[in-house]
């Protein structure tokens, strides 16, 4: 699956894009940001503050319990600040 | 009508496409953000987005002001990129044949973009740059338009 | 600021006025009302003013406002004389910091312009000529901003 | 004193200004829309519905019991409807 990064999120990974092959284990959100924290210290400090990171699955917002069987493309962002 | 743009736009312009050789129209409601310089601190604002995810959210927030309020037309345009302080960074435009409808479905888009759209802004100021932090207000201000619609 | 006359306005450019080199803005509402053509029951619309009297009102209505909220710059302009479906009749531009200042102080000064500027609208289509009522929820709209304020 | 009328006041009255010397018992706006009444059948008509009309004493909007002592000018109109 693609795994899109933004904003903060995205300077602290060091990365924009990637595509990814978590273990079926992973099957939620919250599983998928402790399994993207485990892969190095730049993803450790990127989602060190899980709890305000907010995620997408195929361009809709989702909670942090939502399931990602099935997703093509998962992005991690802080909370938005346009307008 | 829903747009995500480097350039900038004109409000007059705007208005003239969407209200052209209608009647119906009583109420034209528009809403401009503009970049503030907070008294020097910041010089420049960059705009990022999730191409793609802006649009499907835009166009969910127009069509949810319209299931609620009868609007004869509407129009979000958004700028991306970097700006300077004084120019604009969002247009909301709303236009109905009485002013209650066009002044509340205006602060919906705006309370509901504030906190759904997926745009990040990052400040660059004499001290350095920085990502500018989500404020809670925003989220209560958005809230209450649930708790409307819940009542 | 305020303006009556009959000629026609241009809202870009007006807010342009209002907002040149100043970095402090961060929020520009507008509100524009213009003729509605009743599905064909109006024609013409003409707008009587007493002149003296509306210049000290649209005033007073804009220190009221500039006493409520923090705004950075107002503005409101009326037409009179003979309009005809689509023309615009009203402008009314607020800017501040934020965008709820914006929001609320063009609307405070819809509904206060609506009850207590002295102006007169007469619509002529194709059964004749006649004096536009006044309605009861636009003194209801007004009255709102009298209770928050005595809270 | 000045006397202005407007819309259907002025219609109805088919005059838009004139000056007047009210009797020196006529002392509110409402004794005074009653003197006016008393002048002719235009002004009788015009100021039928005096609980609907609306007045100002130089520029400034009064109540019906307001009094006329010293006014230069006083405006008789409906219920406003710009905007």
């Amino acid at each position: 699956m693609r795994v899109l990064y933004f904003a903060w999120v995205k300077d602290k990974a060091g990365i924009a894009a990637e595509d990814i092959n978590p273990p079926a284990s992973v099957t939620t959100i919250a599983e998928l940001m402790n399994w993207l924290k485990a892969r190095g210290p730049e993803f450790a400090n990127a989602f060190e503050r899980a709890d305000v990171i907010r995620a997408a699955i195929d361009h809709s917002h989702v909670r942090h319990d939502a399931r990602i069987a099935g997703a093509r493309e998962i992005a991690f962002f802080p909370p938005v600040t346009g307008g | 009508m829903i747009r995500v743009q480097t350039e900038d736009f004109d409000i007059g312009a705007e208005i003239a496409a969407l209200t052209a050789g209608r009647g119906d129209i009583g109420a034209i409601v528009t809403f401009t953000g503009t970049v503030r310089d907070q008294h020097g601190a910041v010089t420049e604002l960059t705009l990022e987005h999730y191409p793609g995810m802006t649009e499907t959210e835009l166009h969910r927030i127009e069509a949810e002001a319209k299931s609620r309020w009868p609007l004869q037309a509407s129009l979000i345009v958004h700028r991306v990129g970097t700006l300077k302080p004084g120019d604009n960074i969002v247009l909301v435009v709303t236009a109905s044949a009485h002013r209650d409808a066009a002044f509340d479905a205006a602060k919906f888009l705006m309370d509901y973009l504030k906190t759904s759209a997926p745009f990040w802004k990052r400040e660059t100021g004499p001290d350095g740059a920085n990502w500018v932090d989500a404020k809670s207000q925003d989220d209560d201000a958005a809230a209450r338009w649930q708790k409307r619609a819940a009542e």
